[in-house]
């Protein structure tokens, strides 16, 4: 069945402690290639049939209200993904 | 029945014992700890010597087991466990424990980090209700020939603390027959899985059964006047419940022989 | 780190040109406070200095419209209330002497606001911020409490605002390794677009390790420790976007703060290794008005000056201008002076616990607190003028017209008939509820020292593992009392924590307060706000308990309809030995169950009343005197082992009183009622529901009994022998009215808040 | 600076509870055109300079190791991404 991912990330002014912690201990791993690293969400919301306008709408509209919570977080993508891994 | 006003320390009053106190049991402190020093009290009113160890050091002190404590190391951010698995003492307990001979027990936190270690199989996710728990939990120890669990009798049901956010056991099929079928399937929870847990499995052990790994809080019912209210071994006083207590004795008490 | 360039607003610059527009309205300044700060400058004040004095002038950190009342706090102390009192009011939270060179230090603060905004992050930052406040008096965190208000349990709004709010104070709370030991959770309409969020935090420390926020010795090291700095909090002042006023390019800062508690939690540890090893002179948490309130507290209060370079500010967002880095709240930082010689020590604790750190600057004597960016001087202020002289206003204020005639409409509904239906529709109330859903969201194990918590009546934790000295805490506020007569509503706030504390068995001691009031332009609002401090300080006398410090919440209005005045009361008491603590509720068969206290007809302003949708009326009648007693009762009771269970009576009555003694243990009792009707002249709906203050339930073991009764008698209270436990019946048997059973009184107890809910 | 992005996800088989209540709470907002919701997580490593293969088997080995735990999730996607939003 088809799905649609929703990438969902930390506002980027705001603290992400995930991501900190994350960038504190990939040094460790002996991983030093990396400035920064911010840690977001990703869902994939299974489409029964169809992904018609009407069903990205419907998944836009979850972006914003559930899935993200607009005051720390930033919708970065809504997209149809093929369904192959 | 007459039961004075119960006096906090009473029944838990460790009774000296001179073999006892010369077993070393270290407790790890991660960044992000917190029941660190609670696990060392466990260990002293048990009767034995608590030594703390450090994340970063390189060196075990010399300690005859190990209990990895509750808390959220390093937040628990990415995943339970996951970023403490790395620290550089968890290399040596790691080397201990693969060759069967260091006692190891993770309780929560601890259990993740021995999980994300590849010390115990499976894994822990988020409860399934998604709220973090913190409840009286009423377990059976099915396995008493681990380093952890040889002071109970088969069939023991003991009441102890539960605490957490991410305290759902998860592992394939084929991993859970195989727990089942060796026996290492150490606690199992009753009256109500709390999580979600499959199988209702709160604890397992690895195959030589000196690592332990216990979602629920033992170190929180081994003094009376600070415990659960219950204990599944009869009536008990106000906070008086210290059926976690034998966890620690045993492995005192297979150090000692 | 060589500094972003900015047009910076320079001292230099600032004496050029004296008449660039400032935009200090913009940043809530008056028009008089802002004249004022150019005649205490004599110019105007840079970019920065505005950014300085608007937030530190602000109600919330001045306390303008609240100080002149406060003063009560420190006016009616007597001789005797300051004989425990380590530190008083003024410093980041008030430290008592519990004995055998213990101290204690506590305080409870709103985060009201931001936890309507963003509910979880609201809520766990100010359990942050709380906890900071005590780590920077030299104590280790060793509980929290949080008194919850919210909106109707069926508004559409509220299940957002109690997820989210009760899953932040657990998720910040249970990673710092606090144990939750209280609080309270209240619903009603009037705080609908204003929940209360109250957090408090208590500490524990050695009275050599108490740590001031002062900034001595010339020449020593200041340093900013912790987490690094962002645009956090300072979203309403984004017109500082770029210091020379010029460009109006919008800025992106975040309104609300993001709380780290594993950032918090090591930094707990190394400050405690930092006291321990005696490396840091002052110290001071960093909460509203970030490095602002911190630099200037911290030079105000010492030799009075300090030398800071601003560039040295380690920053997690680089384009942050100067006064936006002075104003950002971000959380989790600590500031500190340091003496030069202990410079490397304090760096390797800081390495051990890979905490980041920067030097700023030093402490002077020249009086003047001189910020420099990249060299160049951007404030240079007597420190005193930003911290402690900020204006202060005696605002106008009047009893409401309204009043009259909301007191004089008593409660008068019909007396149910079926008080079983009754007591069941009361215990299943949101208000009378069990708050187990939100409660086991929280730790009260963790530290292992909590030998008392939720649902009894104070929390009760071990300071001592060899004695067994502790502490009891117990935090209160009933706004509809305080609405109804808020001179009364505040002395009865303190009245029942106060009871709950002596309920426990403990000794009460101090007293901190969290004051939430509308807005204090409204005179009638600002009225309630003067009575209810009033009332509070006298109770305060009256019980020869000192507050010892607290926190204002104003303009908690919506729509301009202020909240009811809800002044939270939390009193710490002490214990000699945590062992004598006292459950509330009762478990062996037999044991004799007394009431203490008179009960008279009040019902107005009571749950019962509530649940009938009536408020009128006055609250039920303080005797502060009668307060004394019954403490001093329950806690030699509870000393000379006279009884085993005891439970105040608040809201709800004996009606609650009894359904929550029986239900903690599932333990129930045959209560008869008759006498108490005869001697206090009321009917057993009365006796039942009324909120008489002073009272409380006890169990008492028949080997007692005799001791018991010698007590009371010669302490003049009334007492009288009501029921008796019995462990077998498992039910609730007022005798002639009805036999309730226990499962089923549970069962409707404990559904109210997961059917809302989960 | 560019960065690599992570996708990580949990393993088709593993129960995802909150994946689960995403998918009970949609239909209550009037969405009901997804049969299945999982959540994953999404990292973002920012790269100090030019991503060369160096670094890119390092967020590799940072997936694998650390990023995500083979027991319950898999990694399904490690790549580069413009810097662009
Ligand atoms: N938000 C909360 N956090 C922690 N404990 C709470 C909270 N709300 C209520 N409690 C606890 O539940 C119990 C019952 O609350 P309440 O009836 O308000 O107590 P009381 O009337 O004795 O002040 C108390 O132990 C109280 O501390
Ligand atoms: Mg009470």
């Amino acid at each position: 069945m088809p799905r649609i991912v929703v990438d969902v990330m930390p506002k980027p002014e705001i603290l992400d402690p995930q991501g900190k912690a994350i960038a504190g201990a990939l040094p460790r791993l002996g991983l030093t290639g990396f400035a920064e690293v911010r840690q977001g969400k990703r869902f994939e919301l299974t489409v029964e049939g169809e992904v018609t306008e009407a069903v990205l709408e419907q998944a836009r509209t979850a972006a914003i209200t559930l899935l993200s919570n607009p005051v720390i977080e930033d919708v970065t993508r809504v997209e149809v993904i093929e369904d192959v891994q | 029945m007459t039961v004075e006003t119960p006096l906090i320390g009473s029944s838990a009053a460790p009774i000296p014992d001179e073999t006892l106190t010369g077993i070393r049991v270290g407790v790890i402190s991660f960044p992000g700890s917190l029941d660190d020093r609670d696990a060392m009290r466990a260990v002293r009113i048990a009767g034995g010597t608590a030594v703390d160890l450090w994340h970063g050091d390189h060196d075990l002190k010399g300690v005859d087991a190990v209990v990895i404590p509750g808390g959220f190391s390093y937040g628990d951010y990415l995943r339970a466990g996951a970023i403490s698995r790395f620290a550089p003492l968890m290399e040596q307990i790691s080397a201990a424990a693969s060759s069967g001979t260091l006692p190891v027990l993770g309780i929560c936190n601890g259990f993740q980090v021995l999980t994300e270690a590849h010390l115990l199989p499976g894994s822990m996710i988020k409860n399934n209700h998604l709220h973090f728990l913190c409840r009286d939990q009423r377990l059976k120890v099915e396995n008493t020939t681990t380093a952890w669990t040889s002071s109970y009798n088969a069939g023991d049901e003991i009441v102890v603390p539960l605490k957490n956010q991410d305290g759902q056991f998860v592992a394939d099929e084929r991993t859970l027959d195989e727990l089942e079928g060796e026996g290492r399937v150490v606690f199992r929870y009753v009256g109500g899985n709390p999580n979600g847990s499959r199988r209702d499995i709160a604890g397992i052990s690895n195959a030589a059964g000196n690592v332990v790994g216990l979602m629920p809080h033992p170190e929180h019912a081994v003094e009376a006047g600070f415990g659960p209210d219950s204990s599944a071994f009869g009536d008990v006083g106000l906070r008086g419940g210290v059926d976690g207590l034998d966890i620690f004795t045993s492995v005192l008490k297979k150090l000692v022989k | 780190m060589t500094a972003v360039k900015f047009n910076i607003d320079t001292v230099d610059h600032a004496v050029q040109t004296p008449d660039v527009e400032l935009p200090w309205a913009a940043l809530g300044l008056k028009d008089n406070e802002f004249q004022r700060v150019v005649e205490i400058l004599g110019r105007r004040p840079t970019a920065a200095e505005l950014a300085m004095y608007s937030v530190m002038w602000s109600e919330h950190c001045s306390y303008k419209s609240s100080k002149v009342h406060l003063k009560q706090f420190g006016d009616k102390v007597t001789e005797g209330m300051l004989e425990h009192l380590l530190v008083g009011i003024g410093e980041n939270a008030g430290v008592v002497d519990i004995g055998d060179g213990w101290a204690v230090t506590f305080k409870v603060e709103s985060h009201n606001h931001p936890s309507f905004v963003e509910p979880y992050q609201g809520a766990a930052t100010g359990v942050g911020g709380i906890v900071r406040d005590i780590i920077s008096m030299g104590a280790r965190p060793v509980a929290v409490m949080d008194p919850l208000r919210f909106g109707a349990i069926d508004h559409p709004d509220t299940p957002r605002l109690v997820h989210g709010i009760v899953a932040g104070i657990g998720g910040y709370g249970n990673s710092l390794g606090l144990p939750n030991i209280g609080g309270e959770v209240v619903f009603d309409s009037v705080y609908q677009g204003n929940p209360l969020v109250n957090a408090l935090a208590v500490g524990v420390l050695r009275h050599e390790d108490i740590r001031l926020a002062n900034a001595s010795g010339v020449g020593n090291k200041v340093v900013l420790f912790g987490a690094r700095t962002g645009g956090d909090g300072i979203g309403g002042a984004s017109v500082l976007a770029s210091e020379s006023f010029d460009a109006g390019k919008p800025s992106k800062r975040p309104a609300v703060q993001v709380g780290d508690p594993f950032a918090e939690k090591v930094l707990i540890e190394c400050c405690l290794e930092l006291f321990k090893a005696s490396v840091v002179e002052g110290i001071q948490d960093l909460g509203a008005a970030g490095i602002s309130c911190a630099t200037s507290e911290l030079a105000s209060n010492g030799d009075g000056g300090m030398h800071v370079e601003l560039t040295s500010v380690l920053l997690r967002d680089p384009t942050l201008t100067p006064g936006q880095i002075l104003m950002s709240e971000s959380q989790e930082r600590m500031m500190a002076v340091v003496t030069p010689s202990n410079v490397a020590s304090f760096e390797a604790i800081m390495d051990k616990w890979n905490v980041e750190y920067s030097w700023l600057g030093e402490v002077t004597d020249t009086g003047r607190l001189i910020i420099e960016w990249d060299g160049e001087k951007i404030v240079d202020v007597d420190p005193r003028t930003v911290a402690h002289d900020g204006p202060v206003y005696n605002r106008p204020f009047h009893r409401p017209t309204w009043l009259d005639a909301v007191q004089a409409d008593s409660f008068s509904a019909d007396r149910p008939a079926d008080l079983k239906a009754a007591v069941l529709k009361l215990m299943a109330s949101p208000n009378m509820c069990s708050k187990d859903w939100v409660t086991n969201q929280y730790d009260r194990y963790v530290q292992g020292n909590t030998a008392l918590a939720m649902p009894d009546d104070a929390g009760v934790v071990r300071v001592d593992e060899e004695t067994g000295l502790g502490i009891a805490l117990s935090t209160d506020a009933n706004g509809r009392y305080s609405y109804l007569n808020p001179y009364e509503g505040a002395r009865l706030a303190l009245a029942e924590a106060y009871r709950n504390v002596a309920t426990s068995g403990a000794k009460p001691m101090a007293v901190t307060d969290c004051l939430n009031f509308g807005s204090p332009e409204d005179p009638e609002v600002m009225w309630q706000f003067a009575e209810s401090v009033r009332g509070l300080a006298d109770a305060c006398q009256e019980l020869g308990v000192p507050v010892t410090g607290g926190n204002v919440s104003l303009y908690n209005q919506t729509g301009g309809v202020p909240i009811h005045p809800t002044p939270v009361v939390g009193v710490l008491g002490v214990f000699d030995d945590v062992a004598r603590r006292t459950p509330s509720g009762w478990r062996e068969d037999g044991q004799a169950i007394y009431l203490l206290g008179t009960t008279r007809n009040e019902l107005d302003g009571s749950e019962w009343a509530n649940l009938h949708g009536h408020l009128g009326g006055q609250p039920p009648a303080v005797d502060l005197g009668a307060e004394k007693t019954l403490a001093a009762i329950l806690v030699n009771s509870s000393r000379d082992g006279m009884i085993d269970a005891a439970h105040d009576l608040s809201e709800g009555g004996l009606a609650a009183a009894l359904s929550e003694a029986a239900l903690r243990f599932g333990v129930g009792a045959r209560i008869a009622l008759d006498e108490l009707c005869e001697r206090d002249g009321v009917d057993p709906f009365t006796a039942l529901f009324s909120e008489s203050q002073a009272r409380a339930v006890v169990a008492v073991p028949r080997s007692e009994e005799v001791r018991f009764n010698d007590m009371c008698t010669a302490r003049n209270f009334p007492r009288l022998r009501i029921g008796v436990v019995d462990a077998e019946n498992g039910a609730l048997d007022v005798q002639g009215h009805f036999v309730l059973p226990l499962a089923e009184l549970k069962e409707v107890h404990e559904a109210t808040l997961p059917n809302h809910f989960a």
